[in-house]
């Protein structure tokens, strides 16, 4: 009760120092991104790894800094991680269905291609 | 009732006095930080929402990318990864200038709170202006969702009433062409946009005219916020009208550089609006007017460098589903920016009234959570649309 | 076996399977039925509340005992998870030989196409013979469902669909459409036809085996010993027009063939057009290039599927039901 | 705020004034941000619509009579709007907000001690939504109807259906955010406005489940949104995603749909099973068996609730792989839930067991529940699935579920906080009758839907093959009986507002908070702060002649919440 009249005692603020590193690490990482795709760097196939790699770190940041997870309740944090889990058990189930059929919905394709737009 | 019981209520009038008496804290809570802590949670259920929104999306996006990789990396050139890019800076700076708004808020900093605010606004519009010219100019290129290259009339009919005939008939028939000057007619409506915001200014400017004349504080406040949300606003998407205008100028100056070939046609047309409405005077136009089948193969007849264009038979099947992720992705997260314009321009009204103080900082905080939310989507968006192959 | 109160009779070789594994659940269900709520009716009876006596104490829980009853279903659940997979996965596997007939679906008609080239809107099969359905939809999403078999499978467009049965006894047999698809999705019901093999099994005069069918239906002509008109009503019969027309003049989803031919009829955009053997054709291969006011373009084209001399056949048939 | 700015202690002395009488006129109603207020709205909304989806189901019980067309009028096209109308209504306007929306928002705050949910602005906000679902779904059907069924399926939704598909979605997606609101305002309600005292394990299973029900609507509804979007854009242009004309593949978009549909389902049992938690306890006057077992079993369902979606896909075209994996996951979710019922039952055991009406609906319940969620291990096991996938046997599974259980709760539940409510008791006698009424003919109308799925019935048909006439005879005779057991139970319930005697603070004994308040409520919640407690504690609330009322026992240790506090 008595920490809620002292100044933001309920609620970090973060410092310009911080705030500006994180901006800065997120150009850098934004600038990486764009001259890294498309280069011969990367082995074929690896691009969207590599791509969402350096995009996860970015949220990261965005999150534990800009949205100040790492000085909020950890509630607040697990709620949040909590909706990623589901999103991975949505997109993995659909993922690993829709492949193993798919020989049938392109074989499907092959054999009549008058029935689908091109 | 035992004693016990009398002795906690009334500590519990103590503090509710104390606790009404300030402004904007709701009857139903004990104290500021059970108000604060409600709505932050409140709030991050509401981003886990919104997140879980956006996962419908990216599973259509992964499974289609997953099946037909082929679709993605043929389609995908097409997008310019540049203004993308720019575009990724530019969110990210208007996230900087949202956690540090609440910096100010939380410190009670009034001046440097608005200052933050309306250069996140500008951003916003700034945003939302790149992304009307990329629209532009893939419409005008006709490089459009799937079911856009069913039968036009169709989708005319589709777009006038909610029934459709029977089955669709997928006969690929003459499409309507844009008008050849779609892009200047966009410039011109952009900048009729633009008068009318600069016109609607005049409305705060009485407001806070009228503020002065009769000393109300609140209308002359009220005045200045929405001047400057709008101020704001007008900044940016000068600002992208001003990228458009320096990239497709400055563009014929970098020959054979870096993504430039597969703008070439835009180019051209856009360096001779004038004479662009002339079927025949340009080269896309002069093969494919009146009846494109195929749009992304329009770009075959252009003179562009045929090295970096695919031919009909390299084209993918169902390669506009791409598109049609791309619009609709693109498209659902720039409704939420303009959701976010909307609630900082609330703020902006709020913090020029001087609401905001260090034991009442929850709206800032909570618009910022989700400003960075966007900018977070964002954030996956862009690679994953627009860098991809190699 | 014969028709009992919770199936229809078992006539494929997945019957048995599934109907066993329903009757294990269903005693399984039963005695945990029995159990819970013979337990409730005895304490309902037992401690109803008397006035002014407090009931004595009894435990709040009882951990171990918990454990054991979440315990126990759970070992119960995951042998019914095994027999299930194996009766499923049987369904999935089809032999290496089979008899394989190609099936369109189509709103509300069923096409079964042989390989000898036979069109029917009946499914005709040998009994004890592993047979293979390769299904397709022209338009939404239907679902085979023969209950006698104990087999469904869902149709969707796009893709290809399939399933297998070996059906164990002759007969005639319900076959639904169980999945939702349209205005007269309950009257998408057609026959499975299982033929004896060998002829000198039949037993009552009529029953045809599964070749002598078969000999008719790759020529509904019959090599031109009956009179075309007889023909092209076999025809549309195989075909299932009458699904959607009817002969008698009446209106279904599509126009009557009766009054039909050789009148004048008002075309979507087109005008009037007469109605002609030009005209019959082209609807049947080209159902939605000339649509007669008033009616949807809902009929799928029978190109590929319907050889031209059953056209005439078809053309025939209606010149003699004017 | 202004309907709700008199603090609480300025009512001290004015007991007779309470929620409903503090402020009268149609604005005071429109306008509150009473939670209790808003409850009652979303009663009286949603009972208006089972009743109306009740209706459209007489009707197509009634065409069933005969195999072929049965009532003048009723067409094919007529009869695929109606049940789809039924399952719609059923579902997104009655069964997935009436209980969390009318009985949560009432008990929900009340039974926690809190003065309102956090966020009662967006409390009236999801109220509204509501109500524009309901426009948006009676657009569609005074326009041309809806016949694609609740689910939707593209892409008969999206290419051939000539009904306002479009109408109904927004319709659904609107109503998805209503149950989004609820379900949100209700998880920050539990986690920061609890009173001191009350520990999450002193929390009635009541709120357990309505909060094991919010994580699944703000997990799982906005998936709903999403899809539904999708399903709206891919009908009006084409997007391409679920058409397989355009590349689209259709079973997505069943994926899509049972990523949220099938959590909905618990959305709709959970809240109910928390009901019959409260009654089974109540009027055996014991503590619940098990408690930790029962809160824990809520959790695990709503998160197991999520893994299972793939087993109304079976025969769709799934792959073998992922369908194996869905019927194992299957299982997963039927240990919860038999814990719950082992545990009610365990309860009883040597209570004293007062059978009154909501009583009597919490056995029914028991009693159908069990058989709807043993017939669910019939549809979990691939190779009975293979055979009674989309026919009767689902439908009458649902059905034993979400009627028998769901609906049966809430009539429950809504009896027995009908008292504190309304301010008045009903007619115990004719409510006891409705409960045995609706029970036989519930048993009636839908057993014989089991033999008639089995022996291969397919479900939305409008005719049907004559050797399968009798049973449906009987299931529309018991759908006529059952309607009018519901409709006599609405009688008693609303009789007893004109003639039932007034009701004391704490008529049925219970130890939760909601009992100490008067009845109704005043308009913040509670004129003394509560004394909390263990909610099971029977022992400490006691019988009071002179008030004709339980009261909570002084000695019995219930001012706990004072040392707790500290």
């Amino acid at each position: 009760m008595s920490d809620s009249h002292d100044h933001h005692g309920f609620a970090h603020v973060m410092s310009p120092a911080v705030l500006l590193a994180v901006f800065a690490a997120l150009i850098v990482f934004t600038v990486i991104t764009v001259l890294i795709a498309g280069s011969s760097l990367i082995p074929p196939g690896f691009d969207i790894y590599v791509a969402l790699t350096i995009a996860t770190i970015k949220a990261a940041l965005v999150v534990l800094f800009f949205m100040h997870m790492i000085h909020d309740k950890g509630l607040n944090a697990i709620m949040f991680v909590f909706s990623l889990v589901f999103v991975a058990l949505f997109l993995g189930a659909a993922i690993s269905d829709t492949e193993q059929y798919q020989h049938l919905i392109k074989d499907f394709g092959q054999a009549n291609p008058d029935s689908m737009a091109k | 009732m035992a004693t016990a019981v009398e002795t906690h209520e009334t500590d519990g009038h103590g503090d509710h006095d104390d606790w009404h008496h300030k402004p904007f804290s709701a009857h139903h809570f004990e104290n500021a930080e059970q108000q604060f802590d409600s709505g932050k949670l409140g709030m991050w259920l509401f981003l886990v929402t919104e997140v879980l929104f956006f996962s419908g999306l990216f599973v259509a996006y992964a499974v289609y990318r997953a099946n037909h990789p082929e679709v993605f990396i043929y389609a995908s050139q097409y997008l310019d990864k540049y203004l993308g890019g720019m575009n990724t800076v530019v969110l990210i700076f208007s996230s900087l200038t949202m956690a540090w708004g609440v910096r100010c808020a939380q410190l009670g900093q009034r001046s440097g709170l608005i200052l933050m605010l309306s250069l996140t606004l500008a951003c916003a519009a700034l945003f939302l202006g790149v992304k009307t010219f990329e629209y532009t100019e893939k419409a005008h290129k006709r490089l459009l969702w799937a079911g856009a290259f069913v039968n036009a009339t169709d989708i005319n009919k589709s777009l006038g009433t909610t029934k459709r005939p029977g089955n669709h008939v997928f006969v690929v028939e003459k499409i309507p062409k844009p008008p050849e000057t779609f892009e200047e007619r966009m410039m011109v409506s952009l900048r009729a946009i633009q008068r009318f915001w600069g016109v609607s200014m005049l409305i705060p400017v009485l407001l806070v005219g009228l503020g002065y004349r009769f000393n109300s504080r609140p209308t002359r406040t009220i005045g200045y916020a929405v001047l400057l949300s709008i101020g704001a606003i007008l900044v940016g998407m000068e600002a992208s009208i001003q990228i458009h205008e320096f990239q497709h100028g400055g563009a014929h100056a970098a020959t054979g550089g870096h993504d430039a070939d597969h703008h070439e046609a835009d180019h051209q047309e856009a360096g001779h609006n004038g004479e662009a409405g002339l079927p025949g005077a340009h080269p896309e136009h002069s093969v494919v007017a009146g009846d494109i089948v195929d749009p992304m193969l329009s770009e075959l007849t252009s003179d562009a460098e045929p090295k970096d264009l695919k031919s009909l038979s390299d084209r993918p099947r169902n390669a506009n589903i791409f598109f049609s992720i791309y619009y609709f992705m693109t498209g659902l997260h720039a409704f939420h920016i303009i959701c976010g314009m909307i609630a900082i321009t609330w703020l902006l009204v709020r913090s020029v009234e001087g609401h905001f103080r260090p034991d009442y900082f929850g709206p800032v905080d909570f618009v910022g959570l989700y400003w960075h939310i966007v900018d977070l989507i964002w954030i996956y968006l862009f690679p994953l649309l627009y860098l991809i192959g190699n | 076996m014969e028709k009992t109160l919770f199936f229809p009779e078992q006539v494929s070789t997945f019957a048995g399977t599934v109907d066993s594994l329903y009757y294990f659940i269903f005693w399984l269900s039963t005695f945990f039925f029995v159990l819970v709520v013979g337990l409730m009716a005895y304490f309902v009876m037992k401690y109803r509340r008397v006035e002014g006596q407090t009931p004595s104490a009894s435990p709040s829980h009882n951990t171990p005992l918990e454990v054991f009853w979440s315990v126990i279903p759970g070992f119960l659940v995951l042998i019914i998870f095994g027999w299930g997979f194996a009766g499923y996965m049987d369904m999935r596997s089809p032999p290496a030989e089979t008899y394989e007939i190609n099936v369109t679906a189509s709103m509300w008609n069923w096409n079964f196409k042989y390989p000898t080239g036979a069109v029917d809107n009946q499914l005709h099969i040998p009994v004890n013979t592993p047979v293979k359905l390769v299904m397709r939809s022209q338009d939404v999403i239907h679902s085979l469902y023969v209950p006698a078999f104990r087999i469904k499978q869902d149709v969707v467009p796009g893709r290809y669909a399939g399933m297998w049965f070996q059906a164990t006894q002759t007969g005639d047999y319900d076959l639904f459409c169980a999945e939702y698809c349209g205005q007269k999705h309950s009257d998408m019901i057609t026959k499975v036809v299982v033929h004896e093999v060998d002829a000198s099994a039949l037993t009552e005069p009529g029953q045809q085996t599964f070749d002598q069918w078969m000999e008719i239906a790759s020529d509904p002509l019959q090599g031109g010993k009956i009179p075309l008109a007889q023909a092209g009503e076999k025809v549309v019969n195989m075909f299932g027009c009458l699904q959607c027309h009817s002969v008698d003049g009446s209106q279904k989803v599509g126009p009557s063939f009766k009054g039909f031919y050789g009148k004048d009829v008002a075309i979507k955009d087109v005008g009037n057009v007469k109605m002609d053997e030009q005209y019959i054709r082209e609807s049947i291969l080209e159902p939605n290039a000339k649509i007669r006011l008033g009616f949807e373009p809902k009929m799928p084209s029978f190109k590929g599927s319907m050889k031209d001399e059953w056209i005439d056949a078809v053309i025939a048939y209606m010149k003699s039901i004017q | 705020m202004a309907t709700a700015s008199l603090p609480a202690h300025q009512q001290d002395h004015a007991s007779s004034t309470n929620y409903l009488n503090c402020s009268r006129g149609f604005l005071s109603w429109a306008c509150t941000l009473d939670h209790k207020r808003i409850g009652v709205m979303y009663l009286i909304g949603t009972m208006t619509a089972m009743f109306a989806g009740g209706a459209l189901a007489l009707i197509l019980r009634a065409e069933h009579l005969t195999p072929q067309a049965t009532l003048p009028g009723i067409t094919h096209d007529l009869y695929n709007q109606l049940f789809t109308l039924h399952g719609a209504i059923m579902v997104f306007l009655f069964i997935i907000p009436s209980i969390p929306g009318a009985l949560g928002n009432f008990i929900l705050p009340i039974m926690l001690g809190a003065k309102d949910v956090a966020f009662p602005r967006m409390n009236l906000c999801s109220f509204y939504l509501w109500v524009g679902g309901l426009i948006f779904f009676l657009t569609a059907l005074l326009t041309t109807g809806l016949d694609t069924g609740w689910t939707f399926y593209t892409p008969y939704s999206t290419n051939t259906s000539s009904t306002s598909v479009v109408t109904a979605t927004l319709g659904a997606f609107i109503l998805g955010f209503s149950s989004i609101f609820t379900g949100l305002n209700f998880i920050v309600t539990v986690h920061t406005m609890r009173p001191p005292g009350m520990t999450w394990f002193r929390m009635p299973l009541f709120l357990w489940a309505l909060y094991s029900t919010a994580i699944i609507q703000v997990l799982a509804t906005p998936v709903l949104g999403i899809t539904l979007l999708l399903l709206a854009v891919e009908r009006s242009f084409g997007l391409g995603i679920f058409d397989p004309k355009l590349g689209g593949d259709p079973v997505l978009y069943q994926h899509f749909f049972w990523f949220y549909s099938h959590p909905a389902v618990y959305i709709m049992i959970l809240p109910a099973m928390g009901i019959i938690s409260e009654l089974i306890s109540t009027f055996s006057r014991k503590p619940i068996f098990g408690y930790r077992f029962i809160a824990f079993s809520s959790m695990a369902i709503a998160l197991l609730g999520f893994l299972v979606w793939g087993h109304h896909m079976f025969t769709s075209g799934q792959s073998e792989m992922v369908t194996v994996v869905f019927s194992v996951l299957t299982f997963s979710v039927s240990i919860p839930s038999a814990i719950k019922v082992f545990n009610w039952v365990a309860t009883m055991y040597k209570g004293s067991i007062l059978l009154a009406t909501p009583m009597c609906y919490a056995l029914s319940f028991i009693f159908l529940f069990t058989i709807g969620g043993l017939t669910g291990l019939f549809l979990g096991a691939l190779a009975t699935d293979i055979h009674l996938h989309d026919t009767y046997f689902v439908v009458a599974h649902f059905h034993y579920v979400m009627m028998g259980g769901t609906l049966v709760a809430f009539i429950g539940g809504v009896f027995y906080w009908w008292p504190k409510i309304t301010g008045r008791m009903y007619n115990e006698f004719w409510g006891q009758v409705s409960s045995l009424i609706v029970f036989l003919s519930f048993n009636l109308t839908f057993f014989p839907q089991f033999i008639l799925g089995s022996r291969g019935m397919p479900r939305r048909y409008f005719n049907y093959v004559p050797e399968y006439q009798t049973l449906h005879i009987l299931s529309t005779i018991g759908s006529f009986l059952l309607g009018f057991g519901l409709a006599l139970a609405a009688g008693v319930l609303i009789a007893s507002l004109f003639s039932g005697r007034r009701a004391p603070a704490n008529p049925w004994g219970s130890a939760t908070l909601e009992w100490q308040c008067s009845s109704p409520p005043p308009l913040s919640n509670f004129e003394h702060t509560p004394s909390v407690g263990d909610p099971y504690d029977m022992n400490s609330v006691v019988w009071d002649a002179e008030t004709e009322s339980y009261v909570k026992q002084q000695s019995s240790g219930g001012h706990s919440h004072v040392a707790s506090a500290h």
